[in-house]
């Protein structure tokens, strides 16, 4: 539903989803790692969110919502 | 409305200098002694098409005022001393953000709630410094219920043309009194509208200064969409603490009404050309003025009257230009000290500058400024 | 000549609208004029006033303080606002109310104008009207003709020609009184 | 493709809120009730206050207008009787919209008149700092109770709803997609609409008082004992529409 088309993100993506992650404006509050809960998400040694495994995310979007910087997209 | 002669309160005299000028959003809070204004427009407003608001406070009532000018709706507020102290925090608020409006302020005893249906003129310092911050100010001091109704007017236009608030202050004596006026036909005077953009959305800057240093202001909903926000802003309006930025914004409001003195000073003059001795009274006191100087003049004193209807910004110029000619300098007014420190300083030394002050709750008398010419004669 | 007039009395009386009425009637004879009138908790029950300054020069400062003829229809009013009245001045009160009268050199009419309004006219209220005619008539402030114009253009429609009574009315007392 | 970048001021971004500051998750669901609705950007007008949540209306490509502390639903007031077609969002906090501008949040609601007032509660000043907020628990400390909150705190939904709001709702952020179905209907609705949305401040309030991680601080708001959802919608005359009535009025047209 949220699109990060423009931005400069890191793009993540399979036949069923497309995760796109904008880092500049991540701040690492982790709560897109926390809600998930199918472990797509992980913090690098930066503290900004990275995903680890694209192919276990079921697209319930609760990453995309619930992130307050708008740092992460899924479609 | 045609030209028109009859009997009407000052107050009256605002609201229908109001309707005149294009105002056409009126919010308020009832207060002693300017509630017949609000009263008025009550009545008035909705028969233009305009709208009035009693708002539950004086501090709502200068936003909703602010809110309807962005709206693009000429606006107007009115009160007294409480109330306008009230009111201190949003008038800054429009003075740096430069949404045009009239805050009226009919005077009364203080300071606190002090004496709510007798005159003071003990709110000139708060009109020019009540709010925090450097800004410069506006303010007009009419003194009859004429010109109640013509400064008003004068206020609307400035506030337009300049993208300012600009204060009305006169005393409850003025506010309640009626007295007969001859009002000039609506059609024949000048309304001035606030200047607009000639540019396209895409590059409007809403705190981009003209060469006169006032930026061309859109209404909210007209495709200009904007920020606007008390905080020190850019030319784009958007917060910034960049000193170079706040500094150029904070001398450009200044040189918006500095450059415009001429068109804002307004003043008259009654028995000066070879005057020795001069009062200096603006409202109320300068009718007793007036007549102490008709008096003085029987009695053989050379006695004259510098009227200011423009306090703010102060009439440097021509006060100094008075101290030269004159050997005394009364001033009247009714408080403890207000605008003599800026006689003071404008004179330089060069005239004797008297006090005649009073803050009893009753105006000054002739007789009383007549005494103090005749002791510095 | 700068001309003080203080119509005085309590709340309730029209007072006020009597001052209004005979300023506006100064208009009609082309003159200056100013009006002013007590606000505030002074304006609520007790003694109220209002004042009337008519000149033909401009009327610097706006507040009576030197009183050419003043109209008291209560005896409080007369007590309280009757302390400044010229020494020649003209003092108009009402003859059932007012008994206890100050000192002074002024010239006294005793008007039983209350009584007039009550009884002559069966309403009260235009007691305010029949003191107007009283002023009319004993001093040169306004034309009879500007009086009652100024009283039609103010007074309620349907209550033209009560008013009209009671302001001759008012200017029969006086003659009666002057007599 | 909704994009939330297209709603906003490029300039501007990224927000200033802390790390894991709920604010921008109901940034988020604004957002998207916005493209819901299908409102044009020239004709929504959003008012805030001042504190952190009323930072808000610089971010929003709109007509924005960000007012005194305590004061942006007076200037709406007069923005709307200026402009009654534009829709006017008023974005307030719990210490805007509840302490210093408490007076005007029961004085719009009693008025009727239609604006959808947005009130962040994140149950603390943190613009200033951490200072005691009308919303803030009892026992739990503030930079202004170093001993302890002993101040009863403030349900502002049965406030506005007892001074006559006609569209009374509560939303939380951990909930985002009901909030976002909450704010659509706020601005839909006729009259004055109220939504209080519970938010989560974890940098200055929760650190201080161990509430947690933000996700837990999220997810604590879902076990909120406060009403969720409509709490309270009724019909009644709205304030520019009678005051149209008014003018016809004066003007003898009725």
């Amino acid at each position: 539903m949220n699109s990060l088309v423009h931005q400069r993100c890191r793009v993540y993506t399979t036949e069923k989803v497309t995760i796109r992650i904008l880092e500049e404006w991540c701040k690492g509050c982790e709560i897109c790692v926390d809600v998930c809960k199918k472990h797509c998400l992980a913090m690098d040694i930066l503290g900004k969110v990275k995903v680890v495994n694209v192919e276990a995310c079921n697209k319930c979007l609760l990453c995309d919502v619930l992130c307050p910087d708008f740092a992460i997209a899924i479609e | 409305m045609r030209a028109s002669v009859g009997l009407m309160q000052g107050n009256e005299a605002c609201a229908r200098g109001a309707i005149v000028a294009g105002c056409r959003f009126y919010a308020g809070y009832p207060i002693t002694p300017s509630s017949e204004i609000a009263e008025e427009l009550a009545r008035l407003l909705p028969q233009v098409g305009g709208k009035f608001i009693q708002m539950e406070d004086e501090i709502g009532a200068m936003g909703a005022c602010i809110g309807a000018s962005l709206g693009g709706v000429k606006s107007m507020t009115a009160t007294s001393g409480p109330g306008f102290s009230l009111k201190q925090e949003n008038l800054g608020y429009a003075i740096y953000t430069e949404v045009p409006c009239v805050v009226v302020n009919v005077m009364r005893g203080g300071p606190s709630t002090g004496l709510p249906t007798s005159p003071a003129q003990s709110d000139v310092m708060q009109a020019r410094w009540g709010t925090h911050g450097d800004h410069p100010m506006i303010a007009l001091a009419p003194a009859s219920v004429r010109e109640v109704h013509d400064c008003t007017i004068r206020a609307f236009n400035l506030a337009e043309r300049l993208r300012t608030p600009v204060i009305l202050l006169y005393d409850e004596v003025i506010g309640h009194m009626r007295e007969k006026v001859e009002l000039t036909d609506p059609s024949q005077v000048a309304i001035v509208e606030r200047p607009k953009p000639t540019c396209p959305p895409e590059v409007y800057l809403p705190y981009k200064a003209g060469e006169d240093d006032v930026p061309p202001f859109v209404r909210f909903g007209e495709g200009y969409r904007y920020h606007v926000t008390g905080l020190a802003h850019d030319e784009r309006g958007f917060p910034t603490q960049n000193p170079r930025v706040v500094e150029a914004h904070q001398r450009r409001l200044h040189r918006k009404v500095e450059r415009h003195r001429d068109e804002i000073a307004a003043y008259e003059t009654f028995m000066l050309e070879d005057a020795e001795v001069a009062v200096f009274a603006y409202g109320i006191t300068a009718r007793s003025a007036r007549a102490a100087v008709r008096t003085a003049r029987s009695e053989g004193l050379r006695a004259g009257l510098l009227r200011p209807i423009s306090l703010w910004p102060f009439l440097d110029l021509e006060v100094g230009k008075l101290a030269q000619q004159v050997k005394a300098i009364v001033v009247a007014e009714m408080n403890l000290g207000q605008m003599i420190y800026e006689v003071e300083r404008a004179a330089q030394g060069r005239a004797r500058v008297a006090a005649y002050q009073k803050a009893s709750g009753e105006p000054i008398h002739p007789e009383e400024i007549l005494a103090a010419l005749q002791e510095v004669r | 000549m700068r001309y003080e007039v203080r119509i005085s009395g309590e709340g309730g009386q029209g007072v006020i609208l009597a001052g209004i009425i005979l300023a506006e009637a100064a208009i009609r004879d082309g003159r200056n004029v100013v009006q002013t009138q007590v606000y505030g908790p002074e304006s609520r029950g007790g003694a109220t006033k209002a004042e009337v300054i008519i000149s033909d020069e401009e009327i610097d400062y706006p507040k009576a303080g030197r009183i050419d003829l003043l109209l008291a229809l209560t005896q409080e009013a007369c007590d309280k606002y009757s302390g400044d009245l010229k020494d020649r001045g003209a003092m108009i009160v009402d003859s059932s109310q007012v008994t206890a009268l100050p000192p002074g050199g002024f010239t006294l009419f005793a008007l039983p104008i209350i009584e007039t309004a009550k009884e002559k006219l069966g309403k009260g209220v235009v007691a305010n009207i029949v003191a107007l005619g009283t002023i009319a008539a004993l001093s040169s402030a306004v034309s009879r003709e500007a009086i009652e114009k100024a009283v039609l253009a103010r007074v309620p429609t349907g209550t033209e020609e009560l008013n009209l009574m009671a302001l001759a009315a008012g200017f029969e007392l006086a003659g009666a009184s002057s007599q | 493709m909704f994009d939330y970048h297209e709603y906003f001021r490029s300039e501007m971004m990224p927000h200033m809120w802390c790390k894991g500051c709920g604010n921008g998750i109901v940034l988020k669901a604004l957002l998207r009730a916005i493209h819901r609705l299908g409102l044009s950007k020239d004709r929504i007008a959003m008012v805030s206050g001042i504190g952190c949540s009323s930072r808000l209306t610089g971010y929003v490509d709109c007509n924005t207008l960000h007012t005194t502390h305590g004061r942006p639903l007076a200037f709406a007031t007069g923005l709307k009787l200026a402009r009654p077609e534009l829709t006017v969002i008023v974005i307030t906090g719990d210490g805007d919209g509840l302490a210093i501008g408490g007076n005007h949040l029961i004085h719009t609601a009693r008025r009727n008149i239609d604006l959808t007032c947005l009130l962040f509660n994140n149950q603390i000043y943190g613009m200033t700092g951490g200072q005691l907020a009308p919303t803030t628990p009892e026992a739990l400390f503030s930079t202004t109770t170093p001993y302890g909150n002993i101040e009863p705190n403030f349900d502002a939904c049965r406030l506005v709803q007892a001074a006559g709001g006609t569209f009374v709702a509560r939303g939380t952020v951990y909930r985002a997609i009901p909030l976002e179905k909450l704010i659509a209907e706020g601005i839909q609705h006729k009259g004055f609409s109220f939504i209080e949305v519970l938010t989560t401040c974890p940098e200055i309030h929760g650190r201080r008082n161990k509430l947690g991680t933000p996700a837990e601080m999220l997810q604590a708001l879902a076990k909120t004992t406060l009403p969720t959802g409509v709490i309270h919608q009724a019909s009644g005359p709205e304030y520019t529409e009678a005051y149209d009535g008014i003018i016809a009025k004066a003007q003898g047209r009725t």
